[in-house]
């Protein structure tokens, strides 16, 4: 049966479609809308283009990677939307179909790309931040350290990393993190661990806490809405944990005490930009491969809410050192931004 | 002959039983198992809150099968009893909820759970409602009207981050070796888990209403003619399932702090190992519990394994529960189900 | 449910979906929606527009032949949950097997249609032997089949989600797909202009249909099934061998399950993706069955309405604010009312509609 | 309660009527019970006793009628009010929780607690207290499950359970059906001794010889209506039958026609396990000629079920063989019995020889799927199995003569005509008859009666399984009598008497003179034993009875 949802606060009963504003719909990826990652990211991207530009979203949650085809011609049918977002690279394959099907409507696919005039796909270097994190987690777990709620063990360079689901994108945060890491330190052991999917918190804390058990002092995660889930652990087991995506100690206030610091890409960045961009009848700027690294400043590794400051220097300054070496081509991250294969 | 006999007649449960053993044994010497860093007492301790929801709803189910009543929706009951939990603790207490909000509503979804428990027996007992078909039903209704209510509330199947329960510090006993954190610094839910346990068990064979439930599902006729009202009996045993199960719920819902209700929900599959945890422990409360145990271990294990840097396909490794649910099975297919469960019972005409 | 005249199941069948349907428009109303403007949604997004009709008809043929798998077990006796995973295995073992076999032959639509047989049979196959497992465990283990066949379910898509993320990956493919089925693998659309569903996909649902009502009515091997379902004393009196009949009427009906896979990969998708991400054709299929009676045939209308109702559930994911789970919800009722003839033999006795007794 | 004015009856049903749709059960029926004595209910199968007592017992509510208790009006909705008022009823089918124990099941809805729990301890007391003062002897075996102990056992155990909660009038209901003649002759006493305690007894039976021995006073009903009610001393056995049957009932052996001809079936050394793996077979060997009726007899319960079923290749055998036209057919599978000509009417019609929600046309069919003209290449010809049925119907007289009627519609008498037609329709060589005429009345036992002789005349084999004495002495050209799993002996009719066929199903051998005892209730006894067939119990529930297998499943009929 069809999971799908509407979230839209708007009357979108009748969408006539036809006043001045674009309408632009956003399909969720099969994780979902309040995520408090990806989805979430994306979505806050085009409500913050409306604050500029006459713009009505709908949305779109639609969880079943079978469905995506006919949603997509559905919307794009319908020829009521400037710009149909689709999160996440399970749309590829549907959108690889009605991207040709229907020339006239514009795409957004984020997180991978479909060669078609009519895409734009915005593909974020998901490995330099995740390698950020990793720098981040490599300082902090040889220095001695216990504000907020958690405490490190420095005498034992170990941390964590728990992920979603064991495929290859996400092996591409895994592996950045560990190089960051050993960058920082050699000796840093990493454990890790997979979820299965991003939607289960419960497993995601019990992964974290084992690997707090077995020693570790942070935990960075990438699994999406599951990663909740580490910060509970951490919470639990007094140590840190790192966010993906968004700045996630203002995401989940709540865990601001044992958030360190977040490895971000600027999603929202992304999509303000292409509804911008559609808003001022604009999309042949951004359709082709958009790949944002650092370069762009589209990635990054911010500092916790609570820690801003309270860090000991030497992670501002490795994690700047790491930066600069990306960019100079001193380091190289592993992996790419799609995955490692 | 009598030995061949008895081993051709049982080949299948030998071999099934035989296979496991084998696959145990070249695990351990081909991985050489690092034992000391995989039953750790973290392991334990989350295996022992892993193994509650599904030990409550096993208990729960058993009751009602042990009466008569095949209650296979406990999966649903058990997404109720999340759904509920989340709701009222985010209506009483918003999103900074404390554990005094938790537990209101862990009460009150009870109550409310106890309502959805009582229209189902009365469909399965008054109205001879097929047991099979209305208990999927209640999954189906549990997988639907779960998320929905979730998608009302909070705009997302997922519910924002809420508030866990605490664990019961007992000071001083919780810095004991091992006991100490498993018994005196664990989630109050595990201990209720453990009373509940051994409550159900003496419930069950120390007490008159004990002897009724086995009798309701053993012979009916029999309690029927010793003039104890069949009905009333099974009424009371499949609400007590649906409770318990929605207790589980509860608990898996306060364990975690947020409701999720993507794809088969938080539940994800645990109300039927919990009838499987059931059929494995014979019936028996305590067995039931410490099926749920190993089940909830072997969850666990697989996140040992992976922490403990053994690479295993960890989508393969997440089967192996489903796996050893049908081994066991096959094995103990003979579990004597009680005589008269899935048939509607009338005194009169 | 066994003692019920046609006109009965009917009745009941009708009842409940009503039923549930009425209950759902409360619920609507009831949480704040307008439930005039639901049910205009429910037509509009089942048959209010081409589009509508062919994803209507999509769902339909997917619900008919998982709709058929489910009753055929059960009209034996044997409770086949394992549909979804039968589904799944099918489904993926087509993929599997057109991937394979297509370099070996001229692309094009002769090399389309064999690859289509090949792919077919592929999910034929598998989708029998995975149904024959937990036959022969029930048969010959005495494993409880409604439990075994949902613990499959949850390793069909655990094996296949690790197949499609690792060893069967595409080439290329940053998502976790496999790779596309050759272009010239596919039904015509001859009718309606969607890519997703094809005038074909659903005239084998209804052949499988109606083959199946003959197998049932007019064969010696339908009438060992059915009398094993009815009463196994009788059926083991004339001769059946139960225990075979358990295998083989879950190898049946998994072999309809693996058409219904096959349908879906060649008519909807394309590809293979996460089969958690696929659907739940095989559970609700369930109570597609159900409400057909078990009956083959009826699975024909019994599948449009569900159809209807999950053509209309995306509908209203896209252009409505109501959730769509709603959807689902109501789907659980269906079942719920179809368990209890009983409820509705009462109620018909006491507002004096009739609920003749026999 | 006025218990001390004696001139006061302990039971008064006057007018009872109780309806189950159309059918009336009982017909305003008239009952006294005086205290301390035993009154039998006499009458057929299907006459309505357990149903006048069923209302007495509070099981049924009457539609008309009033029950009087110790002289006080009383309303049963449950039996509970009925055991309140002192009324017990040991039921036909033991009403006994097969994994609970024998103290556990005595003391079901009555548990003594204390603290809440249940108070096993003086309920031992109490029990061993009633054990003594009647002599029972299960206080041996108050903690060993139910399913382990033999009927006569579970019996004591019923009574015990009705004693136990102060019940002073005890309804027996058939309780002799599965007993030995020896556990019934304890029965008999045991009854009499409970009148001399005080207790007043109903007693019901179809058996003229044991409503004689034991009963003070004797009502008969026919049809749910009582008939008449006589003091013993006043009345005969050929009384009773004419009152039961409505008519004068002789037993004439059907003269025989024609000399048995060559071997066609046996069995040598048959062994067969029963449903719970214990022996009930050990060890039979028989051989059935062209034109003879071999008559197997012997008490309900004593391996001949599991023999036949294992002989038509519904059960298999630890050992031994069976032939069938000079050939070894052990491993042949049932269908291809059916089909190579050994026809079976089954012991029980209602599960096995009949599917009761199909029509006598669908039921045409049963056995013969596999059978020209009624199916070819597969597929059936349902035309063909409707001519066939009607035929049936036709030929052996089924009511009413229409073959859409369900199965279930019939009864039980047509049923069985048509499931004699059916299988002798097949064409056979050999004919296996299980318990032919159980509960069918008197019109179509003489049709099934005279068509097996038939049989027999037109040169088949036939094997007629039958716990009834005249049934078995009527038929049978040779009788082969079953104890505990073994033949005991075989005999010849004409020249046996009804006392030693009586015997030998007791299992006393004609030449011996010492006591064969039943076994006693064996508490130890594993499930897992597998020596002989020493196990009286009846047929137990298979251990793989799963839930939803068969009684869940919808299905427009085909």
């Amino acid at each position: 049966m069809s999971l799908a949802g509407c979230l839209g606060g708007d009357d979108s009963d009748d969408s006539g479609g036809s006043g001045d504003g674009t309408n632009i719909a956003i399909v969720s990826s099969p994780a979902g809308f309040d995520d408090n990652a990806f989805n979430d990211l994306a979505l806050g991207g085009l409500e913050s283009a409306k604050e500029d530009h006459e713009i009505e979203i709908n949305q779109v949650e639609e969880t079943q990677q079978a469905q995506y085809q006919s949603t997509q011609s559905e919307l794009a049918q319908s020829g009521e939307y400037g710009l149909i977002v689709l999160v996440s690279y399970n749309h590829t394959e549907a959108l690889t179909q009605n991207a040709a099907d229907y020339p006239d409507q514009n795409w957004m696919l984020i997180n991978d790309h479909v060669e078609e005039d009519n895409v734009a796909g915005y593909i974020w270097a998901n490995h330099q931040m995740s390698y950020l994190g990793g720098v981040l987690a490599g300082t902090m777990t040889t220095e001695e350290f216990s504000e907020g709620s958690g405490v490190t063990a420095p005498s034992s360079p170990q941390i964590g990393f728990v992920g979603g689901v064991d495929e290859s994108l996400i092996n591409a945060y895994e592996r950045s993190y560990v190089a960051g890491a050993e960058w920082v330190n050699g000796d840093v052991e990493v454990d890790v661990g997979y979820i299965g999917n991003y939607t289960d918190t419960d497993t995601a804390a019990d992964i974290a806490s084992s690997q707090y058990g077995a020693g570790a002092d942070i935990v960075y995660h990438a699994a999406a809405a599951a990663g909740r889930g580490v910060f509970e652990a951490a919470q639990a087991e007094g140590r840190y944990a790192i966010g993906v995506d968004s700045d996630q100690s203002q995401a989940l206030p709540d865990f601001q005490d044992v958030i360190l610091g977040s490895a971000v890409k600027y999603i929202n960045e992304g999509t303000r930009e292409a509804a911008t961009a559609v808003a001022e009848d604009d999309f042949g700027s951004i359709t082709g491969n958009n790949t944002l690294s650092l370069e762009q400043e589209a990635v990054d590794c911010v500092i916790g809410q609570a820690f801003e400051g309270n860090l000991p220097d030497a992670v501002g300054q490795n994690i700047q050192e790491a930066k600069q070496g990306i960019l100079d081509g001193d380091i190289t991250v592993p992996c790419a931004a799609t995955g490692c294969n | 002959m009598t030995v061949l006999d008895r081993a051709a007649r049982n080949r299948v449960r030998l071999g099934a039983g035989a296979v496991i053993v084998l696959l145990g044994v070249i695990l351990i010497t081909w991985l050489d198992l690092p034992l000391s860093d995989l039953f750790t007492v973290g392991f334990l301790s989350r295996s022992l809150q892993a193994a509650a929801p599904i030990a409550l709803t096993a208990i729960g189910g058993l009751y009602a099968e042990k009466s008569g009543v095949f209650n296979i929706g406990v999966e649903g009951f058990m997404i109720f009893g999340a759904v509920n939990t989340a709701a009222l603790t985010w209506l009483i207490g918003g999103e900074t909820a404390g554990q005094g909000a938790l537990w209101m509503a862990i009460l009150a979804s009870l109550v409310v759970v106890s309502v959805y428990a009582v229209l189902f027996a009365v469909l399965v007992i008054r109205y001879k409602a097929d047991q099979i078909v209305a208990g999927l039903a209640v999954w189906f209704i549990g997988l639907g009207f779960g998320p929905f209510m979730a998608v009302l509330l909070w705009g997302s199947r997922n519910s924002p981050g809420l508030v866990s329960v605490d664990n019961l510090t007992v000071p001083g006993l919780s810095e004991l070796p091992v006991v100490g954190p498993l018994l005196f610094d664990a989630s109050p839910l595990v201990l209720l888990t453990v009373l509940v346990t051994v409550g159900a068990w003496v419930v069950l064979y120390h007490t008159r209403y004990g002897y009724w439930i086995q009798a309701a599902g053993e012979n009916p006729e029999a309690l029927d003619t010793a003039g104890v009202s069949v009905a009333r009996v099974r009424y009371a045993a499949v609400v007590f399932s649906g409770v318990m199960a929605g207790l589980g719920g509860a608990v898996l819902l306060a364990h975690a702090g947020s409701f999720t209700g993507t794809g088969d929900t938080m539940v994800n599959g645990r109300g039927w190992i919990g009838i499987v945890a059931y059929l494995f422990g014979n019936y028996n409360p305590i067995g039931a519990a410490a099926a749920a145990l190993l089940f909830g271990g072997l969850d666990m294990l697989q996140i040992q394994f992976q922490t403990v840097g053994i690479d295993l396909p960890n989508r393969l490794v997440n089967l192996f529960p489903y796996l050893a649910v049908i081994v066991v099975l096959t094995i103990w297919g003979s579990t004597r189900v009680p005589s008269s469960v899935g048939e509607p019972y009338e005194s009169e005409e | 449910m066994l003692k019920m005249s046609f006109i009965e199941r009917l009745a009941v069948s009708t009842v409940a979906t009503v039923l549930a349907l009425l209950v759902g428009l409360v619920v609507v109303a009831v949480t704040g929606y307008d439930p005039v403007v639901f049910s205009r949604n429910l037509l509009e997004g089942s048959v209010g527009s081409e589009a509508a009709i062919a994803r209507t008809l999509m769902f339909t043929t997917l619900f008919i032949l998982t709709g058929v798998s489910v009753a055929i077990a059960f009209r034996a006796g044997v409770f086949n949950i394992g549909v979804q995973g039968q589904f799944v295995i099918g489904g993926f073992a087509t993929v599997l097997a057109v991937l394979k076999t297509a370099p070996l032959l001229p692309e094009g639509t002769i090399g389309g249609v064999v690859l289509l047989i090949v792919g077919t049979l592929a999910a034929i196959v598998a989708g029998g032997v995975y149904a024959a497992v937990p036959g022969i465990l029930k048969a010959y283990g005495g494993a409880n089949e409604i439990v075994t066949t949902i613990m499959l379910n949850f390793i069909a898509i655990g094996a296949v989600g690790w197949l499609v993320e690792g060893p069967f990956r595409g080439e290329g493919q940053s998502a976790p797909n496999t790779e596309r089925l050759p272009e010239y693998v596919g039904l015509p659309q001859l009718i309606y202009d969607s890519p997703s569903f094809s005038i074909i996909g659903l005239g084998i649902a209804l052949a499988v249909a109606a083959l199946i009502a003959v197998l049932l009515r007019r064969t010696s091997f339908g009438y060992d099934m059915v009398t094993s379902g009815h009463q196994e004393s009788a059926a083991g009196y004339a001769g059946v061998d139960a225990k075979r009949m358990i295998v083989a009427t879950m190898t049946v009906s998994g072999m309809v399950a693996g058409i219904a896979g096959a349908v879906f990969t060649i008519m909807i998708q394309g590809y293979y993706s996460d089969p958690a991400g696929i659907g739940t054709y095989g559970y609700d299929a369930i109570a597609v069955s159900l409400l057909a009676a078990n009956n083959p045939l009826g699975a024909i209308p019994a599948g449009l309405l569900f159809g209807g109702l999950d053509s209309a559930g995306s509908y209203i994911g896209i252009s409505s604010d109501v959730p769509a789970q709603l959807i689902d919800g109501i789907i659980g009722l269906v079942v719920l009312f179809i368990s209890a003839p009983e409820l509705f033999r009462m109620a018909a006795k006491r507002t004096g509609l009739g609920g003749d007794e026999q | 309660m006025s218990r001390d004015s004696p001139q006061e009856p302990a039971v008064r049903l006057e007018g009872i009527t109780k309806r189950f749709g159309d059918v009336v059960a009982n017909d305003d029926i008239d009952f006294t019970l005086e205290r301390g004595t035993v009154h039998t209910l006499l009458g057929e199968n299907g006459s309505g006793k357990t149903t006048l007592m069923s209302v007495l017992y509070g099981l049924y509510d009457q539609d008309k009628g009033t029950i009087h208790v110790d002289g006080e009006s009383r309303e049963f909705d449950a039996p509970r009010d009925a055991i309140d008022a002192g009324v017990g009823m040991i039921h036909q089918h033991f009403q006994l929780v097969e994994p609970m124990t024998v103290l556990q099941n005595i003391i079901l809805g009555h548990e003594p607690t204390s603290n809440g729990l249940v108070d096993e301890s003086s309920a031992r007391e109490d029990i061993e207290a009633i054990c003594s003062r009647y002599g029972f002897d299960i206080d041996q075996h108050l903690d060993t499950p139910v399913r382990n102990i033999d009927l006569g056992a579970r019996q004591r155990v019923e009574i015990v359970k009705t004693l136990y909660r102060g019940a002073e009038i005890l309804i027996f209901d058939e309780p002799t059906a599965v007993l030995t003649p020896q556990e019934i002759d304890q029965l008999l006493e045991m009854m009499t001794e409970l009148t001399e305690t005080g207790c007043s007894l109903v007693f019901i039976t179809h058996k003229l010889d044991e409503a004689l021995s034991v009963a003070d006073q004797i009502t008969v009903l026919r049809d749910g209506e009582g008939v008449d009610t006589v003091a013993v001393p006043e009345t005969t056995e050929q009384e009773l039958a004419r009152m039961m049957v409505g008519r004068e009932v002789k037993f004439d052996r059907a003269a025989r026609e024609t000399t048995p001809g060559a071997p066609v079936f046996g069995v040598d050394g048959v062994r067969v396990d029963g449903d719970r793996g214990r022996e009930r077979v050990s060890g039979v060997d028989f051989t059935v000629r062209a034109g003879e009726i071999l008559g197997i007899a012997g008490v309900q319960g004593n391996g001949q079920s599991e023999l036949i079923e294992g002989i038509t290749g519904l059960r298999p055998l630890t050992a031994g063989t069976v032939r069938f036209d000079g050939n070894d057919i052990t491993g042949m599978s049932r269908r291809r019995r059916i089909e190579s000509g050994i026809a079976y009417i089954p012991e029980d019609r209602q599960t096995e020889g009949l599917v009761q929600d199909y029509s006598l046309v669908h039921n045409a069919l049963l056995g013969n799927q596999t059978i020209s003209p009624y199916t070819t290449h597969g597929f059936v010809d349902w035309g063909a199995v409707r001519d066939h049925a009607e035929e049936i119907i036709e030929e052996y007289d089924v009511q009413p003569p229409n073959p859409d009627t369900d199965a279930m519609s019939l009864s039980g008498g047509n049923q069985q005509k048509f499931i004699v037609g059916r299988e002798i329709e097949h064409d056979p060589d050999v004919m296996i008859a299980s318990h032919p005429t159980r509960g069918v009345d008197i019109g179509s036992i003489e049709f099934i009666h005279n068509r097996l002789i038939e049989l027999r005349n037109e040169g088949l084999a036939v094997v007629v399984v039958s716990s009834k004495l005249e049934e078995i002495q009527q038929l049978a050209d040779r009788i082969a009598v079953m104890y505990e799993g073994a033949f005991i002996d075989v005999v010849d009719p004409d020249t046996i008497t009804e006392e030693e066929l009586g015997l030998l199903m007791a299992g006393r051998g004609r030449d011996e003179d010492s006591d064969v005892n039943p076994r006693p209730p064996d508490a130890d006894e594993s499930d897992r034993a597998t020596t002989t067939g020493d196990e009286t119990g009846a047929p137990l529930r298979d251990e793989d009875d799963r839930p939803g297998t068969d009684s869940h499943n919808g299905g427009v009929q085909t």
